[in-house]
């Protein structure tokens, strides 16, 4: 195995696309380090992106923020400006692992990890969040709902892999949340979890709503049947139970030893239930 | 003699008895008239056998003294995590 | 496998060494530079019985390659203590019962001192979900927390 | 063996929280654990397991793992011999599969190479044939006729017929008429159970470092519970005389039972034997799981009949349980501590030991008896919920007490249920108001606690300090409450005592750290070793006085005269009587080695409130509250860290923990990710409450505490959460999908 950590995206993509064995990119480790350990994947080429230009910063952008691919969970959480704009894909990211995966996770990898269960992945879809990549032929911007393809395999092609990801402006009184189930409190994979980003006019009336579930599904699922049932209302009881059983009806999970079919379907429903109510209230929304 | 609670799963061995009668004033001589009056017993005292004498478990000690009055429960052997 | 040369500092020290491309921080701390301290419990990750500060920042040193500590400043518990005088978390963890077998001690003393730098002032609750990732098999967490809370007091009040 | 059968009542160093000897090591990062010790020229080993459940090993291929440059040497169980006892040949087979892999994860082979990479290079280079068979990991269906049999010819002499050959033994216990028993009830509940494995899950993994040199000599250093077992083992297994295997225990991170016996040693020795050169193995989490101890599952029926004012009338248990791949006694332990709490007029347990295809089981923490006693407190609690009973008043109606016939045989002497009860229903958490979706249970626990062979060598330093050595690894603060103990009997500040964990040269044979018996047995030794010390100073100062020796006596660290007719002497100090001990005869020391008995059974109770999520089956553990008897609790502090840490083992059990088998008879979740074991954000404080009813076997009146407390959470959370959702539970662990699925099912 060889290590190179190159000072350039240009160097980046050419060692990675020049590479006739496996190649991995490494920014925080948690899944790529795992994965070596467990013998799951024996990398020829191990590519560190950290020292790359500001690819550890967080820039404001159009209203929104720019979040480098190495910006790490813990760096994240401590940046007010994205916390008030989109508490819901803090509050996810956050949610991955300890406070010692903190200190190193970061988006982009959890998004490029291909986890169907990836915590922050639901939250940056309903986010309509975008990634840059970085390749072969320069840059290009990709939704970050267009990225995981099936279980570990995502969109990007030999060669390519994200140096950021863009999350957007909103307008007054919008907010997200992010909900999972897990046995424990803490260090678990989600058996189910639901992302949720509305919009409210100024009565509380929902305008927008993108609502994402994770975990019950090969990958993420954008749930529109779902969010059509809320818009439009002020998240009152009828909507919420006509939110909650078009979510369980997108289901498409698998029993394994972290949940039941029967399971996930069900309480991913409750999830995106509470998240919507969190996600209402923080938008100023009074249910 | 002193009268010797067995306990269930070693009544096959005994004529379905759970309680026998052996002349012994110690666990050693207990063990060994046990033995010798029922040989079906032997395959378990070779495994393990501790002795309850008056609530007080022994768990291997030969020597501990039985009183004629004295109340003798045959256990398993044991160990603990 | 071609080794790495290394440059980095550790518990304030100037450090080098040579490495593996694909050795782990944790196992050079163990098996290069003779700092057991960082115990490994699963490394994987889920255990912190690794637990070290990267720059500040508090991580498992099993899921951070050691070539990654180049021009880096790593912390770990063997740095705890100035001199012989004992970190107040530690002094504490001794004389309130917070460790029985020990082996989690380290990884947990690390991420306790990286909480207080943060938060002088934690609830219960913030000091339980920080150390989620610390798992502890003998104590179940109690005298933990307790000690953590005595020594931030301790800390405030210095 | 002869003690003072005057109990000591008031003491000065007994009872209070000095600081631990090994604290500042601990918390520094220099303890030196299994993991962390190194020898020149030392291998990397690494063992091969098996990828399937139940195979047949045709052939073994090492020879391209043995041709890798840097390999040093390769064995499997051909570089084994067989050794006599069967114990011992299941042990060595456990560690290395001789002819067939029995599960998955069971070793085959191991490799010594100059480097881990070079190690793990040379496994993928060895070539293992096998014939696949069929499987059995369930013990309901390992026990049908027909099942797949997991070893041929190991049933006891005492099992019944129609079973398959994987039921190796039946125990049976209990007095009295049952049937006559349940005919008096008002009520008779029968219910089945089921729990899953659950492993010790302690943080640090097995490791060794084995030294063998070509004349024979071995030297192992092993995070072990016990040396001197690790010894005996492993020199059966290599052919050596004990003399030759100097065993020393490592500082030990965790063990929990689980480290009470051997899987890696004896696999270091002989690749070390082979490549002449020291090898030191340390498991990954991985193998943790896949090859050491998990506890049993198991699968019960429970039948209790009680009157309508709460009396039981009769009970009945049947226990199944399952113990991995080798014949185990556990259930025996299960079926006799089942109804432990309860004076009974009429009891029966039948238990079953069944083989499947999982890893050997080790012992772990009241080995058999929280399951057993699950089944059993979670039908008291539907009885007292039927008949509209108060669940403490039953169970302090039908407590066992000082001259009860217990359910296992013996009379019971002193002991602490009733008063723990009675601490229990005064403590405000038993009638603090519940909130919404919450519920309230309670259970108690026993275990037996024992004693077994220990040896103490007390040395009085010539400045008048104390050195002793003993032999049980510390794995809850021993160290502390053995210092503490000498200390108090010698009539010394605990500052003046220093105690060790000698090696197996320096001291005669003792038992393992198990059975919470170091606390009381090496206490036990201690005392008495002090009061041999004391017996030599004495008459030193009784020959430099010209008095009798018997006109010496010893109070608050120095020697005096009796009374006024020994004479008039100014007290001699310990100090005093060291420095001039090369006058007075040579070096002082004590020393004392016993069998001990007379433990002393140890019972507790638990209080659990939850809260259920009802659209979840999120169980959340809001308040615990744990009481037990500890005789005399030496150190406060360690006994409330083994009730708090032994709890939370519980909780784990009842909530998340669990081993999960595929259809294939693969472990699915070999890893702390999956393998939930409770992080600190699940939990409440753990409270407390130490209750003091002497143990009638010890000068100091001291009980075990380490394994009792492991018991009561399974059904203490269990009922808690039956009554919170309104359902009955019947199995273990109570995850989430299963909790849902009872609150969506009807009444």
């Amino acid at each position: 195995m060889r290590y190179e950590k190159p000072s350039t995206a240009q160097e980046a993509t050419n060692l990675l696309a020049t590479e006739p064995g496996i190649a991995r990119v490494l920014s925080g480790g948690t899944d790529v380090l795992v994965q070596i350990k467990a013998g799951m994947i024996e990398p020829d080429l191990i590519v560190d992106i950290k020292n790359l230009d500001r690819i550890r910063d967080i820039t404001p952008e159009q209203g929104g923020f720019r979040i480098g691919a190495a910006v790490s969970g813990a760096t994240l959480g401590e940046h007010a400006g994205v916390t008030a704009l989109w508490p819901g894909v803090v509050e996810a990211f956050e949610l991955i692992g300890s406070t010692q995966v903190q200190g190193r996770a970061t988006m982009a990898g959890n998004l490029c990890n291909g986890s169907p269960a990836a915590d922050s992945v639901p939250a940056m879809v309903a986010a309509n969040a975008i990634a840059r990549i970085a390749g072969p032929d320069g840059a290009r911007n990709c939704p970050v709902q267009d990225i995981p393809v099936s279980p570990g395999r995502t969109a990007l092609a030999k060669g390519e892999f994200i140096t950021s990801i863009f999350l957007p402006a909103r307008p007054e009184r919008a907010a997200d949340a992010y909900l999972r189930f897990t046995p424990r409190t803490e260090m678990d994979i989600a058996v189910a979890s639901a992302a949720v980003s509305l919009e409210l006019d100024a009565d509380g009336t929902c305008t927008s709503a993108r609502i994402a579930l994770g975990a019950i599904a090969p990958t993420v699922v954008l749930v529109d049947a779902a969010s059509i049932c809320i818009i439009g209302t002020k998240l009152d009881a009828t909507s919420l139970e006509a939110m909650s059983e078009a979510c369980s009806a997108a289901c498409n999970p698998i029993d394994d030893k972290r949940g039941t079919v029967e399971f996930r379907t069900r309480i991913v429903g409750v999830l995106a239930k509470r998240a919507a109510l969190i996600a209402y209230k923080r938008a100023g929304g009074r249910a | 003699m002193v009268k010797v609670l067995i306990w269930g799963s070693l009544r096959s061995a005994t004529e379905g008895q759970t309680e026998v009668e052996v002349d012994a004033s110690n666990f050693k001589e207990l063990l060994d008239q046990l033995a010798t009056l029922y040989p079906g017993l032997k395959p378990q005292i070779e495994r393990g056998v501790s002795l309850a004498l008056d609530g007080k478990i022994y768990r291997e000690a030969w020597f501990a003294e039985i009183g004629p009055d004295s109340e003798v429960v045959l256990m398993p052997y044991m160990t603990g995590g | 496998m071609k080794n790495l040369h290394i440059s980095t500092t550790v518990n304030g020290d100037q450090t080098e060494f040579v490495c593996a491309p694909d050795e782990t921080l944790l196992d050079v701390l163990r098996n290069r530079l003779g700092l057991t301290g960082a115990k490994e419990g699963c490394g994987t990750g889920d255990c912190g019985a690794c637990s070290v500060t990267l720059n500040g920042r508090l991580v498992c040193a099993c899921l951070v390659l050691g070539a990654e500590a180049d021009g880096a400043e790593i912390g770990t518990v063997e740095g705890l203590a100035t001199g012989d005088h004992l970190h107040p978390l530690q002094s504490n963890f001794i004389e309130h019962a917070a460790l029985q077998c020990g082996v989690c001690t380290p990884g947990i003393l690390v991420a306790a001192k990286a909480l207080l730098e943060k938060n002088p002032n934690p609830t219960d609750t913030e000091i339980r979900y920080w150390l989620a990732g610390n798992l502890c098999r003998c104590t179940g967490y109690d005298k933990i927390i307790k000690a953590v809370q005595i020594a931030a007091a301790e800390m405030r009040n210095a | 063996m002869a003690l003072d059968s005057e109990k000591k009542q008031v003491f000065k160093v007994v009872g209070t929280r000095p600081a631990r000897p090994d604290g500042i090591d601990k918390v520094t990062g220099r303890a030196m654990y299994g993991a962390d010790a190194t020898a020149p020229g030392m291998l990397v080993g690494r063992i091969l397991r098996s990828p399937h459940a139940h195979a047949i090993i045709r052939s073994i291929d090492t020879s391209a793992a043995e041709a890798l440059k840097g390999v040093k040497a390769v064995v499997t169980s051909a570089d084994f011999g067989a050794p006599e006892d069967e114990s011992i040949r299941d042990v060595q087979d456990n560690c290395m599969a001789r002819g067939k892999a029995l599960y998955h994860g069971h070793a085959v082979a191991a490799v010594a190479a100059n480097s881990a990479v070079v190690a793990s290079q040379a496994l993928k280079l060895i070539k293992v044939d096998y014939q696949i068979l069929p499987h059995v990991t369930d013990v309901d269906e390992a026990m049908r006729p027909g099942a797949p049999v997991v070893q041929a010819d190991r049933a006891f002499e005492n099992v019944a017929a129609g079973f398959s050959e994987n039921v190796t033994s039946q125990c049976e216990f209990g007095h009295g008429d049952l049937e006559a028993g349940f005919a008096k009830a008002d009520k008779v509940i029968e219910r089945s159970f089921t729990t899953a494995a659950t492993h010790q899950g302690y943080i640090e993994p097995h490791a060794c470092l084995a030294s063998m040199t070509p004349d024979g000599k071995g030297d192992l250093w092993c995070c072990t519970q016990g040396q001197f077992h690790v010894r005996t083992v492993c020199a059966e297994i290599m052919g050596m005389d004990a003399s030759q295997l100097r065993v020393t225990a490592s500082e030990i991170g965790g063990g929990f039972g689980g480290k009470t016996t051997v899987f890696i040693e004896p696999v270091a020795l002989a690749l070390s034997r082979k490549s002449g050169r020291p090898v030191k193995i340390v498991m990954t989490r991985d193998e943790v799981f896949k090859a050491t101890g998990p506890t049993v599952s198991s699968s019960m029926d429970v039948k209790i009949g009680m009157t309508k004012d709460g009396r039981i009338t009769a009970a009945q248990a049947r226990l199944r349980y399952q113990a991995g791949a080798f014949p185990s006694e556990t259930v025996t332990y299960g079926a006799q501590s089942a109804f432990a709490a309860y004076d009974l007029k009429a009891v029966e347990t039948i238990g079953w030991n069944v083989l499947t295809n999982r890893p050997k089981e080790a012992a772990y923490r009241a080995p058999g008896a929280p399951m057993a006693i699950y089944a059993v407190e979670s039908v008291v609690d539907e009885l007292c919920q039927e008949l509209s009973l108060d669940p403490l008043d039953v169970r302090l109606k039908n407590a066992a007490d000082k001259g009860t016939k217990s359910s296992y045989g013996p009379t019971f002497e002193a002991i602490g249920l009733r008063a723990t009860l009675e601490a229990a229903k005064a403590h405000p958490h038993y009638t603090a108001p519940l909130g919404v979706n919450q519920g309230r249970g309670l259970s108690c626990g026993f275990w037996f606690n024992f004693g077994g062979n220990t040896c103490v060598s007390l040395n009085i330093n010539t400045d008048g300090t104390v050195g002793i050595t003993e032999g049980n690894p510390d794995i809850g603060g021993s160290r502390a409450s053995i210092s503490q103990m000498a200390a108090e009997e010698l009539g010394i500040p605990y500052e003046k005592v220093r105690t060790i964990i000698a090696d197996t040269n320096s001291l005669g044979y003792n038992d393992v750290t198990d059975g919470s018996r170091v606390t009381f047995s090496v206490g036990l030794a201690t005392i008495e070793a002090a009061r041999n010390a004391i017996k030599v100073m004495c008459g030193r100062v009784a020959k430099i006085w010209g008095i009798d020796e018997d006109a010496v006596i010893w109070e608050d660290g120095c020697a005096k005269p009796s009374g006024p007719n020994a004479g008039s002497f100014d007290p001699m100090s310990i100090e005093e009587i060291a420095a001039i001990s090369a006058n007075t005869g040579g070096p002082i020391a004590g020393h004392f080695e016993v069998n001990a008995d007379g433990a002393g059974v140890s019972f507790g109770v638990h209080l659990a409130d939850v809260e259920v999520d009802p659209e979840t089956g999120a169980t959340k553990v809001v308040r615990y509250t744990v009481f037990q008897d500890a005789g005399k609790a030496v150190h406060p502090d360690y006994v409330e860290g083994q009730m708090q840490g032994g709890a939370v083992q519980g909780i784990g059990w009842a909530l998340n923990e669990e081993y999960i088998y595929g259809k294939n008879g693969l472990l699915q979740n070999p890893g702390f990710l999956d393998y939930r074991i409770p992080v600190a954000s699940d939990l409440p404080d753990i409270e407390t409450v130490i209750l003091e009813i002497p143990n009638p076997g010890h000068p100091y009146g001291v009980r075990g505490v380490g394994e009792t407390p492991i018991v009561p959470p399974l059904a203490a959370l269990s009922n808690a959460v039956s009554r919170a959702i309104g359902r009955r539970m019947f199995e273990l662990p109570m995850s989430p999908p299963k909790l849902l699925k009872a609150m969506s099912q009807k009444r």
